[in-house]
């Protein structure tokens, strides 16, 4: 963990509103494990006091990329950075994907800008399973092309049908699993998307005896366990509760310990 | 302390949350999150919101209690060349006699930051901060269940700050830290709701500092004891008007999760400014407010 | 009044100042910079200081006198379709009374908001706000004397705000508007000195936002009759904010300063909101605070 | 005086970091009197609750020019805006610079942004006459061949004597007034510059008989006159003072006018 300024390399909208921010952080890319975040403070906000807290998407030697859409204040200012502005970055931050069990077979889920809180999982996976991406509308599908390329088989589903199945994402992951021949295998699932879509997956998993894995997105504030803002309830052995840090316990949590009733 | 400039309660965890980013050896003092004798879980979810150059928290003061606190985190702030200071609180005056008993007993421990002014305790922990007589009744209390110093943390919601810190000074209190967070309130229109789970919260951030500085003013002038300056520093020269007003000494908050080493940042910035001005020490600056 | 968005006292001059730029008659009511019986010169320059989302005030409350005002401006008031608030202020309970007695033999003026809360007044004025017992006689006194829509305005910096809302309502006051801007002070750190002549002022904008929301909340739930949102209002959400917590109006102050035509602009984000959300006025919406 | 959004044409270093910024503002451009200002919100600058108040340099048809220095938040933040930026403008506000009386010899004198406060009124004069301009080294010396293109003679002082005559302005005036020959004409001076200038200036003029306007620098609030933030103290007729604004009354006053005891 580092508390660095970073160059802005170059940015790029992928579609839809997405962009992708090429970050210079040689302290902080090559420490990078999958599914851990990056605490940004966003320039020219000076009247913001919180920073925004971002998965790494790819992190590739020094460089550090970032895929967000703006959505309100701060991810909208960082739409005009450009090469040679700079932006302070912690990170990095959390625990990330746990490996795949050995034995077991991945699917990921994603939506938003989940697909790429995944995406530096899928490439160190040992083998490839199966993607399902969900979203709005053609547009909110991202990555495939990465993903496919590493392997992984993705099935899309839209919820206006522009792309892929028309529904939601659980559709797909249902049909799936009512045809897969695992041979054997149980399913180990990773999910990173909008709070709906982590909870079907959990009951699923519960259901089905999965193990699963669940990125949660909490508002945060110092994104390093200090200030007690981005706790969740989660399960403790004895059947109580207690709350647990998504910032440094999470932002990934087994789904089993999340107290969805309180979600 | 090597230098004025601690790091202010609950912006700071326990200790290890920054130690990675942060050399706890370079602040003046570490003030820990508030502990209570009873583990507390604190409030709901949402817990803060962000405002105008300001952050709004109902955090609730969640805390392992003083036992878990001791156990889990003082083998840890004992390795570290930093003086810790523990804040405390209770929902009663027993239960701040309790905790304050409990740290006079344990190594390591510099000083007790006596917090009678969070907003965001319901059973009556606010009042505390507010009503003189309370606040004098806990006082004197804890001041006869220690020998350690006590710095009482004044709440900023009164017409008249000096009557608290006279009260305070009379009950034998070592220093008066201030201010805590401004009670507040934000709405999330659409859904006619508080963006906070605990409805009200305190308002910290650059937002507060000059009315932190005018309650600093206030204060100093009041006593005799020292005074810790706290609200919305997140520059050197905010902590200068701090000093330049009339205290000894200053607390880095909010601005910690801005910029972790915000505090450092102080230290560094308060030493160009007293070589720039030929002072050599941090006292010759203290109180030098010139306002007539 | 045409809607619930005023302008605040002493930040949009006597009327003319702002007219070319906005149209007046869009203003739900326009409350003139405070008026005195005597003519009163104010503070020394400087007199304003930017901080973090706000502006530190020490204007001194300059005025013409009474019957300058009515003899200067009346007239152009008159001529246009607002309604006219008079914010008054005194020395003494004999001052206010012998402005608030003129005004109600003066053609075209709606209401008299009573400032017992500016912060800049050294001889005494600042305490009318924050003493219960000097609050409750400048009331009553007023009350006695005349006849005209009485508003109270309070002052943010008291431990318990219900007490004073409740107090001006068995006063007799028809309406109550809060909060006038809060104490603070700014220190030029090179030279030591106070960034305002008066050393300290009162702090306004956005910074104060969400602290104005709590204590409007508290002071609409502790009364029966309307009360008037103030601090802070740069947007629509900000006004809506006020009126959610049970505000029946709101004032716009300093973001009049960044952007002059603010209030036509929550004006008509009011609308808007009211609109999407298909409520037929402003009482729909007032009070419906969701809080548990 | 209107209140509108203007683009940035476009915006260039001129010298020493003092920039020009070309504004498209139809409906204010056109209507400015020389000496007169306009109140700037800067954008991307949030946490600022004040517009900043800039002379205006010039103004051809709809286009505005402001000639300004980044010297704190406001005027540093300007620097960074770029063609297709857009800003708030209010204006055009305050009294500008009175005609020459006629008869008077003109004189102006400036100091920083004062010799683009001034070009306005020297481009409109019925004549030409001397413009003494003052700084501390030479790249504070501004716009001299845009004046010396409207036939005035311009004297230049700096204090290092990197540029024209070593010393301040008043050297070169005094000396200038020594030697004149005005030809019975009586002096008619307008100065613009930091305040030490304006009170020297003033001083000689109320010594020699002229009329001198100068234009005040106050910090301003409102910039119409409704927040009392801007006032100055100004002889009364009975021997006492009262406030005048400068953003309204002023910023030009003759010299007598104002209380320079209390400056
Ligand atoms: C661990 C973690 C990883 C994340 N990774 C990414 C990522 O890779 N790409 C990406 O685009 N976003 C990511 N987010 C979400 C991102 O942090 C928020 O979108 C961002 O903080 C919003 O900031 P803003 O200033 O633009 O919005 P604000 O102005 O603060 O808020 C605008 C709107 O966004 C909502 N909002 C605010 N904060 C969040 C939040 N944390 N999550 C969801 N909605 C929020 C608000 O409720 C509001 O409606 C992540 C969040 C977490 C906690
Ligand atoms: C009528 C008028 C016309 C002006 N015309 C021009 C112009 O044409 N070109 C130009 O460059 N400037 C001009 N100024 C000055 C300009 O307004 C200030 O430089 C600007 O407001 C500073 O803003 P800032 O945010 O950069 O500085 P801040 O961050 O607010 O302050 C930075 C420093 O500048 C000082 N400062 C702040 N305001 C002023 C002020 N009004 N005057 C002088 N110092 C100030 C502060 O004391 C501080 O030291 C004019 C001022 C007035 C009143
Ligand atoms: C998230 C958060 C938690 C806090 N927790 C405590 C606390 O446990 N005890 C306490 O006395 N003050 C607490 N405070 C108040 C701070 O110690 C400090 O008084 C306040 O934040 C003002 O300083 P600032 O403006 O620099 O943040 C907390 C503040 C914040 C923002
Ligand atoms: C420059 C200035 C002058 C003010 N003058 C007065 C006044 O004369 N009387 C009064 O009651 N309030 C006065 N106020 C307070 C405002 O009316 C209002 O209560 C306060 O500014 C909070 O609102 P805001 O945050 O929207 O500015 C003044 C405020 C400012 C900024
Ligand atoms: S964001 Fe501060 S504890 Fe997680
Ligand atoms: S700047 Fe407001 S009156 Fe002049």
């Amino acid at each position: 963990m580092d508390c660095v300024t970073a160059n802005v390399i170059h940015q790029e909208e992928v579609q839809g509103g997405y962009q992708v921010l090429f970050l210079d952080a040689p302290a902080i890319a090559p420490h990078v494990q999958p599914g851990q975040f990056v605490h940004v403070r966003v320039p020219h906000m000076e009247e913001s006091v919180l920073r925004r807290p971002f998965s790494v998407y790819r992190a590739d030697g020094p460089v550090l990329q970032i895929l967000y859409k703006g959505v309100g204040k701060g991810t909208r200012t960082m739409t005009y950075l450009r090469p040679g502005d700079s932006l302070g970055l912690i990170g990095p931050l959390g625990r990330g994907w746990p490996r795949l069990t050995e034995g077991r077979f991945p699917i990921l889920v994603a939506g938003g800008y989940g697909m790429a809180a995944l995406y530096l999982l899928a490439r160190s996976m040992p083998m490839q399973g199966i993607a399902f991406f969900g979203g709005k509308s053609a547009p909110d599908i991202l990555c495939v092309n990465e993903f496919e390329a590493l392997g992984w088989e993705v099935q899309i589903s839209t919820q206006d049908g522009s792309r892929g199945t028309r529904g939601i994402v659980t559709h797909c992951i249902d049909a799936w699993w009512q045809a897969a021949d695992l041979k054997g295998r149980q399913v180990e699932a990773y999910a990173c998307g909008p709070n709906a879509m982590l909870q079907a997956v959990a009951e699923r998993a519960m259901a089905r005896d999965w193990v699963a894995w669940v990125s949660v997105d909490r508002n945060m504030g110092c994104g390093v366990g200090a200030c007690l803002t981005c706790v969740l309830k989660t399960r403790t052995p004895d059947g109580g509760w207690r709350w647990q840090r998504s910032c440094k316990e999470g932002p990934v949590f087994e789904c089993r310990d999340i107290c969805w009733e309180d979600e | 302390m090597k230098n004025p400039v601690m790091v202010a309660s609950g912006t700071f965890g326990y200790g290890p949350e920054y130690a990675e980013l942060v050399d706890l050896s370079q602040l003046g003092a570490l003030v820990v999150k508030g502990i209570a004798w009873e583990p507390t879980r604190g409030n709901e979810n949402p817990r803060t919101a962000e405002t105008a150059s300001g952050l709004l928290n109902a955090i609730g003061l969640p805390n392992p209690g003083a036992e878990g606190f001791v156990r889990e985190y003082m083998p840890f702030l004992r390795q570290h060349d930093v003086p810790v200071i523990v804040n405390i609180w209770g929902r009663t005056v027993e239960e701040y006699v309790r905790v304050a008993e409990y740290f006079e007993g344990i190594e390591g421990v510099a000083a007790l930051e006596v917090n009678v002014s969070c907003p965001n305790i319901k059973e009556g922990s606010a009042v505390f901060g507010t009503d003189l007589d309370l606040f004098r009744r806990v006082l004197d209390a804890v001041r006869s269940a220690t020998a350690l110093t006590l710095i009482p943390k004044l709440a900023p919601n009164v017409a008249a700050i000096a009557d608290f810190a006279k009260a305070a000074e009379a009950s034998g209190a070592d220093a008066l830290s201030l201010i805590n967070s401004v009670p507040a309130l934000a709405v999330d229109v659409e859904t006619r709701r508080p963006k906070l789970a605990n409805v009200t919260g305190g308002l910290t951030g650059p937002a507060i500092h000059p009315l932190a500085v005018k309650l600093v003013w206030d204060a100093a002038r009041a006593v005799r004891i020292p005074v810790i300056g706290i609200g919305g520093i997140a520059t050197p020269e905010d902590a200068l008007e701090f000093l330049i007003v009339g205290a000894h000494a200053v607390a880095v908050g909010t601005a910690s999760f801005t910029e972790p080493r915000t505090a450092v940042r102080v230290v560094e910035g308060i030493d160009d400014y007293l070589q720039r001005h030929n002072m050599a020490s941090v006292q010759a600056l203290v109180g030098t407010f010139q306002c007539n």
